[in-house]
């Protein structure tokens, strides 16, 4: 589509050569989605019994080579000297970019060993099932759905929708101009929507969580395009570049409807504030945040965890680099409006989840919470505010990860029991699941020697640089106060009795062990020497414009 | 910079050891326990070493190690010992091999209790107390305050674990109940501790910027700091040190604990195992008080001067109001924990009274109250494990069945109530007479501190040890058991020759408290009369 | 000469050790073990005595410095000894009383298991005391001065199965503690004036400091000789202190440790003389605590007691004598000495007729035993007169130059000061006739008492406090607690208790006159303490006539009342002041009223407010916090149109939020 | 004739597209109304292409149409799937997650 686009460009500008479109640069994106359409084929055409394997193998390789792509990329320079705008002034390739890239790329592969564990469900008629539906079309109990369920028919589309979804975030932190902004939503917002409705388990809860997550998220992009029209109204064109000229009232020489549109920023302000708030949607920052936690208890748990991970790097991109390339110049009429929505989410969040009783609940919350402690990165309008964010976004995105893979290997006979009160005495049961929750949770409290403290340390750090001095203070308060509840299911994981009718720990397979023990690894590593990536971070710290 | 990074080794021998021994196979228990006890015994050696390397006339800071490792932050991995540094290190080193030789059966699973899974709680216990060890070793020998922040907060989490995982047997309430207790104990402590690291957290932000904007790069560095600001490179506005210096003050206050900050303790000592509560008190808290000495006197000290006064007042307030609700107590560990309270006022006075006497006195303190609560405690302890109950009124008449427990006991006592001849007097009359010079009148509140000390520990010797043995659990109480010996008269013999010479300790520390003197640039009130010579 | 000192302190020290960590396989010699470090220690001092004699007035102080204790900057505390005249005469004392009563001790504590234990105590208390009076400097007289008090702790409270001998250990050493402080703060108040606290150097820089600091330094030294010489207002713990064995009481509550408070008062001379309104709270509370001692010693039935409330009146004379300055120090420790002598011999009598009457104290009980056991009369009867002053022998010196010092004192306060000795004169003859008839004359009421349970009425009003006759039966081993009820077969102890007791016996007759040869001994103590001559306003024959006037007529008043007519066994309910006596004049009711209730009313709202208020105010947030979140998460409601209306309103703040920026 | 006028008309249409996905409870209608929206802005995008003179905004509201139809697509899909499952399409029926 960026070739489309270019050719709309070549409508009116002057020279009418054909546009170029530098391929190397966006090979990460094209082969992803690239590998997801290969998937469609193979759900077309590949007998039933082959897609599973086929898919799989399909994802990871798609996946890992649009990684390997985006690794190529930065060696090459891409990341700082050689960042440059690629298809037609459509997408950036610097170093943000491609660090929050392969950011996804990772979280997508891991993402990829949930989607693909097979051992946790009993075994449905001998044929090893996954987390997913088997027949989403069917009514749930219904006639339909049995047949499906004996069949063994699993829903392997799962890994294209994946896949498209991931494309489209690769886009969203790259697009360099509002239209790409927007389609870039759309293409990795419908997937997801579809994934939430998968749930092998619970599919009442599961379509419930689609049809709201559908219908906000609609009514959201739904404001977003309106303040796009709104922006290309005050400033004529969508391009990131474009419009900040305007702002800074640099443009050679305005036509007059340009020049009128100029001399009222009501447009301008009111767009801006639209788009932001579809990206807020997307981060869950309070006040658009309510459909979080219902989404993230009622989607299949892997998808939970994927969406929470690589939904939150995405947007966070995109909205560093529509605040940093587009609206610099309004710098001092959105901080504020940002430290409002970062101090809501942070006390909100932490405070809404002392009272939770379902673990995906409790993380969804604390998901809220982080999205304050990140933005409050965000308003730290420095280079050391980008490359924080950034790294806080690579910590947070794996120990969620993490975090939600540990969730689905604590069963009962209705599947997951997500219920804290089921968590109770895990410790004494399967000590090794509740230490590794354990460590997830210290991370996500923020306790030193964890990368949450690394990333809390470098935001606030950031923030504090930023003049930002009360928004740190805040962000402390609220850190204590996450800290009781994240402490509170220690607690009761390891001070509690278990119940003789308890929940099991299911043994994974290597899949979703090489998911969990990823995550760990990575919350030591960036916790006791964060200092390589720090760098990366920093280098790949400014925007290409 | 020395050869060997015999520091890094202090710290690492332990946390390696907790590795090892957590990784122990559950049914080999017993090895568990000698591999901890081995790799105690081989960390005190280091220790030891550091002493002997120390050389009190040398630099300020010494063994000093720097590495590398976020410079993203300004931080360096940077290690050396002061005077004070060192004594707490041996202090720690010290203490650990006893805590692990008299908590020996306290993890031991319960007989009638199920083997559950993988659990290991022995394993575990052992572990966690030895990684604890290693953390402290690193507060204390930090000197870039990242690194000290980065371990003064981690240190929680084993602590939090073996506090709300590990408590006494026969709880009064019983074993439900007491679970109940131990956790609520454990959130407590950890909150209170966690809230006050972040409020700290703040602060170490807030000292990075003010160093990154008037050194050009952001550091963490005591050493530059503190050079910089005698250089005048570095100038704080009075109110952002004011900020800084409460930021500080506030985590370490939290720690040591100073009244109203204290609630914590009683519960957290009160509910895990004596030799637990042994570690709380006389080795975490310690962290604190430490780091008040060097951190908020060394980084702040026109704050520090500033907030005397009402940390003077605090300081006494513990230590009446300590005293006098462990007069109150019903519960020996509750006692022992309002006691330690009381003491911690002392060293804060001391630290406080900016005298050298004083802060001498308060380095001391922190040593020898770490021994004398120790025997206290865990005599405590071993009475506790014999009787199954904390509370005061279930014994009675002990000395008749149990006279060398008695005994000892009775010597921990005197030893809090520092007993002249015993170690904790020389650090008391220190802390006192420093005080004095400065604040006499503060001086005077707290001697009427040592009256009360007489009063809780020898009603609670009464209670528990005199009179006619008119309860049958009692008549039936074993005297101390050889390991119960060997774990308290090493500490005793210690208390009685610190007391008698304590000539040693007091070389290794009193050029630091100089230097600590000297960042806070002031100087001993001199007497009214130089003493003229005795005319003989 | 000098390193003798040190092992002066350490041979008892050494026996403590060896006595309290030995075990068991030293039961069997142990107490030779101690009494014989005793002997040795006394053997040093002897020696280093007639090395002292042999040298000139000038040179006989000898210091030795051991080591430099606590070294920290601007603070210099030495373990240093100084043996001078002062501390000589104590040494001798010490050493010597001491070995005589670790001697009595082997006999009187033969039945006891826990003998080795015992006389491990003993050598603690010997080595303390030592390191107190031949400390020289203040800090090292402070450990000693503590040391002494944790064994008294100990001796008192050596039988602790018995709650009333815990609880008076316990109360006697937290007395003490109130004058430790005192002790403490002088110390700290001579650190911050002179910069030491080296007798040396105080004393000589004490003329030049502030009257005002001068005076609070003797204030708070008088404190603490208060607490340590059971002078009022801290007297209380003494007559308690009396549950302790007897050798204790005679050793430790009447010949030494509670005379420390005169040593520190007379060593401490120097601040005193410059600090007069010091100097006259010293002779009140002197003449205060000689007549309450006397008083209280007039009603006690408890023999034990009434020589406790003795001993207390006696160390009143001391303290007023000390208090008098130049003209008194030596008086002061010249009646220290014979008071040492005549008051341990009379506790070793009064325990020897314990001994022999199954521990039974109630002098209402005894009666007419001088047959039964003549070499107690005898020596007990001897020290009775020198306690009284009778012509010759040695009280009658001693007390004899304290009130004519008295009277010297000049003008109103002479007369006063002399007219209260020589009350006190009065009152010592009047209550130990008493205790002298009670005991050995009269008829022998202890013979087929009608109801001798232990369940009759105590004769101690004070019964609650612990000197109650049926609990100290189990004093002692079993056989002997068995007999308690029984009637006693008074018999005389053996060898080993009255050899001491002749010895004692011998010293209160003789040490008077022996002292007082030439003013031998204020020569001796001349250089340490100075001395005047004392010039009463009255000739002193006349003084003399005075007092032993009033002492005959103290002795005819007790013989009116005991001698001739027959004592009932059960004390008659007696006259207010009798009954007020009884009760030590209500000073532990006193006590009890003012700081132990009140103290434990505090420490109860206390424990309550900690739990309450400030415990209270965390969990309170946290409750906080958690009723905020319960009624925060209502919000949630689960309905997709709400949350869209949250999304709608968000917006539009979002949208207006901006604008207005861009209009502020 | 002014194309601001559009404009108004445009905001008119997407407010009452938004009060309508506040207030009516059947998914379909809810869902219509977001149409709504969406077509507000694409009249948006082309009034100001007018007034600018380019044609950006023509080209983008082609794209928005083609993602409409898209949402449209996995719209109705769930929403059918929904209305399966429990016979009814009232998005308030859809409340078992809350608190």
């Amino acid at each position: 589509m960026s070739a489309t686009h270019g050719s709309v460009h070549s409508l009116w500008t002057v020279a009418a050569e054909a546009p170029s479109i530098e391929y190397a640069q966006l090979s990460p994106t094209l082969l992803v989605l690239g590998a997801a359409v290969i998937g469609i084929l193979v759900e077309a055409f590949a007998p039933r019994r082959l897609r599973y394997g086929a898919q799989v193998l399909l994802a990871f390789l798609g996946l890992a080579g649009a990684f390997a792509a985006v690794v190529g990329l930065a060696v090459g320079g891409y990341a700082t000297e050689k960042a440059a705008v690629a298809g037609v002034g459509a997408i950036a390739v610097d170093g943000p970019a491609l660090f929050l890239q392969g950011i996804i790329l990772l979280v997508a592969v891991v993402a990829v060993f949930t989607f693909a564990e097979r051992r946790l469900e009993p075994t449905a008629h001998g044929t090893r099932v996954d987390s997913f539906a088997a027949q989403p079309a069917a009514v749930p109990g219904g006639e339909g759905e049995r047949a499906a369920v004996r069949a063994g028919w699993t829903t392997t589309e799962i890994f294209p929708l994946l896949l498209f979804a991931v494309g489209g975030m690769l886009l969203f932190p790259a697009a360099n101009d509002l239209l790409t902004l927007f389609i870039a939503l759309e293409v990795f917002s419908l997937p997801l929507y579809l994934l939430c409705a998968l749930a092998r388990r619970r599919r009442l809860l599961s379509q419930e969580a689609a049809v709201k997550y559908f219908l906000l998220g609609a009514f959201s992009s739904a404001f977003l395009i309106f303040g796009i029209a709104l922006l290309y109204g005050y400033a004529g064109t969508v391009s990131y570049a474009g419009i900040a000229q305007v702002v800074e009232g640099s443009v050679p020489s305005p036509s007059p409807a340009l020049a009128s549109a100029m001399a009222s920023d009501a447009l301008l302000l009111i767009g801006g504030a639209l788009v932001v708030m579809g990206l807020l949607f997307k981060v869950g920052a309070v006040p658009f945040h309510m459909w979080t936690p219902d989404v993230y208890q009622g989607a299949p748990t892997p998808v939970t965890g994927f969406m929470a991970a690589a939904t939150k790097v995405a947007a966070f991109g995109a909205l560093l680099r529509l605040l940093y390339v587009v609206l610099p110049g309004l710098r001092w009429d959105w901080e504020p409006v940002l430290w409002g929505v970062a101090i809501a989410s942070m006390l909100a969040g932490a405070v809404i989840a002392i009272t939770q009783t379902d673990v995906k609940r409790l993380l969804a919350y604390s998901s809220i919470a982080h999205a304050g402690f990140i933005l409050a990165g965000v308003v730290a309008v420095t280079p050391s505010g980008v490359s924080s964010v950034l790294f806080y976004l690579l910590a947070y995105s794996f120990v969620t990860l993490g975090a939600f893979a540990v969730v689905t290997l604590v069963r009962d006979a209705g599947g997951e029991a997500t219920h804290l009160s089921k968590w109770a005495g895990l410790g004494r049961r399967s000590p090794l699941v509740a230490a590794v929750f354990a460590v997830f949770l210290l991370a996500f409290a923020g306790i030193p020697l964890t990368s949450g403290f690394a990333g809390k340390f470098a935001v606030f750090k950031a923030a504090a640089e930023g003049g930002a001095g009360a928004l740190v203070v805040v962000g402390v308060i609220a850190s204590a106060i996450a800290a009781f509840f994240y402490i509170r299911v220690i607690v009761l994981m390891f001070f509690s009795e278990p119940s003789p009718e308890g929940p099991t720990v299911a043994i994974p397979s290597a899949f979703t062990t090489a998911a969990i023990s990823i995550g760990v690894a990575v919350t030591l590593v960036l916790g006791v020497a964060p200092q390589y990536f720090l760098e990366l971070a920093g280098q790949a710290g400014v925007f290409v414009r | 910079m020395s050869g060997f990074p015999l520091l890094t080794a202090t710290a690492v021998l332990p946390a390696l050891g907790a590795v090892a021994t957590a990784a122990v196979p559950a049914a080999r228990r017993a090895a568990a326990k000698w591999l901890a006890l081995a790799v105690s015994l081989g960390t005190l050696v280091l220790a030891g070493l550091v002493v002997a390397r120390f050389d009190p006339g040398g630099a300020r800071y010494q063994l000093t190690e720097s590495y590398a490792w976020i410079a993203d932050f300004g931080v360096r991995f940077e290690l050396g010992v002061d005077g004070i540094g060192t004594a707490l290190i041996a202090l720690t080193a010290l203490l650990v091999p006893f805590v692990i030789a008299a908590g020996w059966h306290d993890a031991d699973p319960v007989p009638g209790e199920r083997p559950a899974g993988r659990w290991r709680p022995t394993q575990g216990f052992f572990a966690l107390i030895l990684m604890v060890e290693a953390m402290v070793v690193v507060s204390f020998a930090a000197t870039d305050v990242f690194v000290f922040y980065l371990f003064f907060e981690a240190m929680l989490i084993p602590m939090y674990f073996l506090i709300g995982g590990f408590g006494d047997r026969a709880h009064a309430a019983g074993e439900a109940e007491g679970a109940k207790q131990r956790s609520y104990a454990a959130v407590k402590f950890l909150l209170y501790n966690l809230a006050g690291g972040l409020i700290m957290l703040a602060a170490v932000i807030g000292l990075y910027v003010v160093t990154a904007d008037q050194l050009g790069t952001g550091t963490f560095s005591l050493q530059r700091i503190t050079e910089a600001r005698a250089a005048g490179e570095l100038t704080m506005a009075a109110g952002t040190e004011r900020l800084l210096f409460l930021g500080f003050f506030l985590a370490f206050a939290v720690k040591a604990p100073l009244w109203p900050l204290h609630t914590w303790l009683p519960n957290a000592m009160g509910e895990s195992t004596a030799p637990v509560a042994v570690l709380i008190t006389a080795v975490v808290d310690k962290v604190g008080t430490f780091a008040m000495l060097r951190f908020c006197l060394g980084l702040f000290p026109e704050a520090s001067a500033w907030a005397t006064p009402v940390v003077v007042v605090l300081a006494l307030v513990s230590i009446i109001y300590g005293a006098l609700l462990a007069v109150g107590q019903r519960d020996i560990k509750r006692l022992v924990a309002y006691a330690s309270i009381s003491h911690f006022g002392f060293i804060v006075l001391g630290i406080f009274a900016m005298t050298s006497q004083g802060q001498s006195g308060a380095t001391l303190y922190m040593v020898f109250h770490g021994i004398s609560t120790a025997v206290l405690m865990l005599v405590a302890g071993f009475l506790i494990s014999r009787r199954g109950s904390r509370l005061i009124a279930d014994y009675g008449g002990v000395q008749k069945v149990a006279p060398v427990l008695a005994g000892t006991f009775l010597v921990g006592g005197l030893a809090t109530l520092s007993l002249p001849g015993l170690a904790p007097f020389v650090s008391e009359f220190l802390v006192l007479v420093g005080t004095f010079s400065r604040y006499p009148a503060a001086g005077v509140v707290a001697t009427a501190g040592i009256v009360l000390a007489a009063l809780y520990v020898l009603l609670l010797y009464q209670r528990t040890m005199t009179g006619p043995v008119d309860k049958p659990e009692i008549e039936r109480m074993p005297d101390l058991r050889r390991r119960e010996l060997a774990v308290v008269a090493p500490l005793i013999a210690l208390l009685i020759a610190l007391g008698v010479f304590p000539k040693p300790l007091t070389d290794i520390v009193n050029p630091a408290v100089e230097h600590t003197l000297s960042d806070v640039r002031q100087t001993d009130p001199q007497p009214e009369l130089p003493a003229v010579e005795a005319a003989e | 000469m000098e390193s003798l000192i040190g092992l002066l302190v350490a041979a008892p020290l050494l026996g403590a050790a060896v006595l309290l960590c030995g075990g068991r396989r030293l039961d069997r010699a142990g107490h030779w073990l101690g009494t014989a470090l005793a002997a040795v220690s006394f053997a040093l001092g002897a020696v280093l005595f007639f090395d002292m004699l042999g040298r000139s007035g000038g040179e006989r102080t000898l210091h030795q410095h051991l080591f430099s204790w606590i070294p920290v900057e601007g603070f210099q505390a030495d373990v240093a000894f100084r043996l001078d005249q002062l501390s000589m005469t104590f040494v001798l004392l010490i050493t010597g009383v001491g070995t005589l009563i670790h001697l009595y001790s082997v006999g009187y504590m033969e039945h006891d298991a826990r003998r080795r234990r015992f006389f491990g105590y003993l050598n603690l208390f010997l080595a303390a005391m030592l390191l107190l009076v031949l400390a020289d400097n203040y800090l090292l007289l402070y450990v000693g001065w503590e040391g002494v008090g944790l064994a008294s702790f100990l001796l008192i409270g050596f039988w602790q199965h018995k709650p009333s001998a815990a609880a008076a250990a316990k109360k006697a050493f937290l007395v003490n503690r109130v004058g430790d402080a005192g002790l403490a703060i002088a110390i700290f108040l001579m650190f911050t004036t002179f910069g030491t606290f080296a007798f040396g150097e105080v004393l000589a820089a004490a003329d030049g400091a502030g009257e005002g600091t001068l005076t609070a330094i003797g204030l708070m030294l008088l404190l603490a000789a208060c607490g340590k010489s059971a002078q009022v207002p801290l007297q209380s713990w003494l007559g308690d202190a009396m549950e302790g064995p007897t050798p204790v009481s005679a050793l430790i509550h009447a010949a030494t440790m509670v005379t420390a408070g005169v040593y520190l008062i007379t060593r401490s001379g120097a601040i005193y003389d410059a600090a007069p309104n010091a100097q006259t709270v010293v002779v009140i509370v002197g003449a205060v605590t000689l007549l309450f001692g006397a008083i209280v010693g007039c009603a006690k039935d408890d023999i034990k007691k009434a020589l406790a409330a003795s001993t207390m009146s006696q160390i009143g004379y001391m303290v007023l004598a000390a208090g008098l300055g130049p003209i008194g120090y030596a008086f002061a420790i010249m009646h220290l000495v014979t008071h040492g002598f005549f008051k341990a011999g009379l506790f070793l009598g009064a325990g020897s007729v314990m001994h022999g009457m199954n521990d039974e104290v109630n002098m209402r009980k005894y009666g007419g035993l001088r047959r039964h056991m003549p070499i107690t009369f005898v020596t007990f009867g001897l020290g009775y007169l020198a306690i009284i002053g009778f012509p010759g022998l040695s009280g009658f010196f001693s007390k004899d130059l304290i009130i004519e010092a008295a009277f010297s004192a000049g003008g109103v306060r002479g007369w006063v000061l002399g007219g209260a000795t020589l009350l006190g004169a009065a009152l010592t003859a009047y209550y130990m006739t008493r205790v002298m008839l009670l005991t050995f004359f009269g008829e022998e009421r202890w013979r087929h008492r009608p109801t001798a349970t232990p369940a009759e009425p105590d004769v101690e009003p004070a019964a609650g406090r612990g000197a109650a006759a049926p609990g100290r039966a189990s004093g002692q081993t079993a056989g002997q607690a068995a007999g308690a009820a029984a009637e006693p077969h008074p018999h005389e102890s053996p060898r080993v208790m009255t050899l001491p007791m002749i010895v004692l016996a011998f010293g209160s007759v003789f040490a008077g006159g022996l002292f007082n040869w030439g003013e031998a001994f204020v020569h001796w103590l001349e250089p340490v303490t100075r001395f005047e001559h004392p010039h009463p306003p009255l000739p002193i024959p006349v003084i003399t006539g005075a007092t032993v006037a009033v002492m005959l007529l103290g002795v005819g008043l007790a013989w009116l009342q005991y001698g001739r007519r027959p004592v009932p066994v059960t004390a008659p309910r007696g006259s207010l002041l009798t009954r007020a006596a009884r009760r030590d004049l209500f000073q532990d009711d006193f006590n009890h009223a003012a700081f132990v209730s009140g103290g434990q009313h505090l420490t109860r709202s206390l424990v309550y407010l900690d739990h309450t208020v400030v415990d209270g105010a965390v969990n309170g947030t946290a409750a906080a916090f958690g009723g905020l979140s319960g009624r925060l998460r209502k919000v949630q409601n689960g309905f997709a149109r709400s949350y869209a209306v949250s999304m709608f309103g968000g917006a539009a703040v979002l949208v207006a939020a901006t604008l207005l920026m861009r209009a502020v | 004739m002014n194309p601001a006028n559009y404009l108004y008309l445009a905001a008119l249409l997407f407010t009452i597209g938004a009060f309508g996905v506040l207030i009516r409870r059947n998914a379909i209608v809810v869902f219509m109304c977001i149409e709504l929206m969406l077509n507000a802005a694409n009249l948006t995008l082309v009034a100001f292409s007018r007034m600018h003179g380019n044609l950006d905004g023509q080209i983008m509201a082609f794209f928005v149409m083609v993602v409409a139809a898209a949402e449209v697509v996995v719209g109705l899909a769930i929403i059918v799937m929904l209305y399966r499952s429990r016979h009814s399409a009232s998005v308030d029926d859809a409340s078992l997650m809350k608190l």
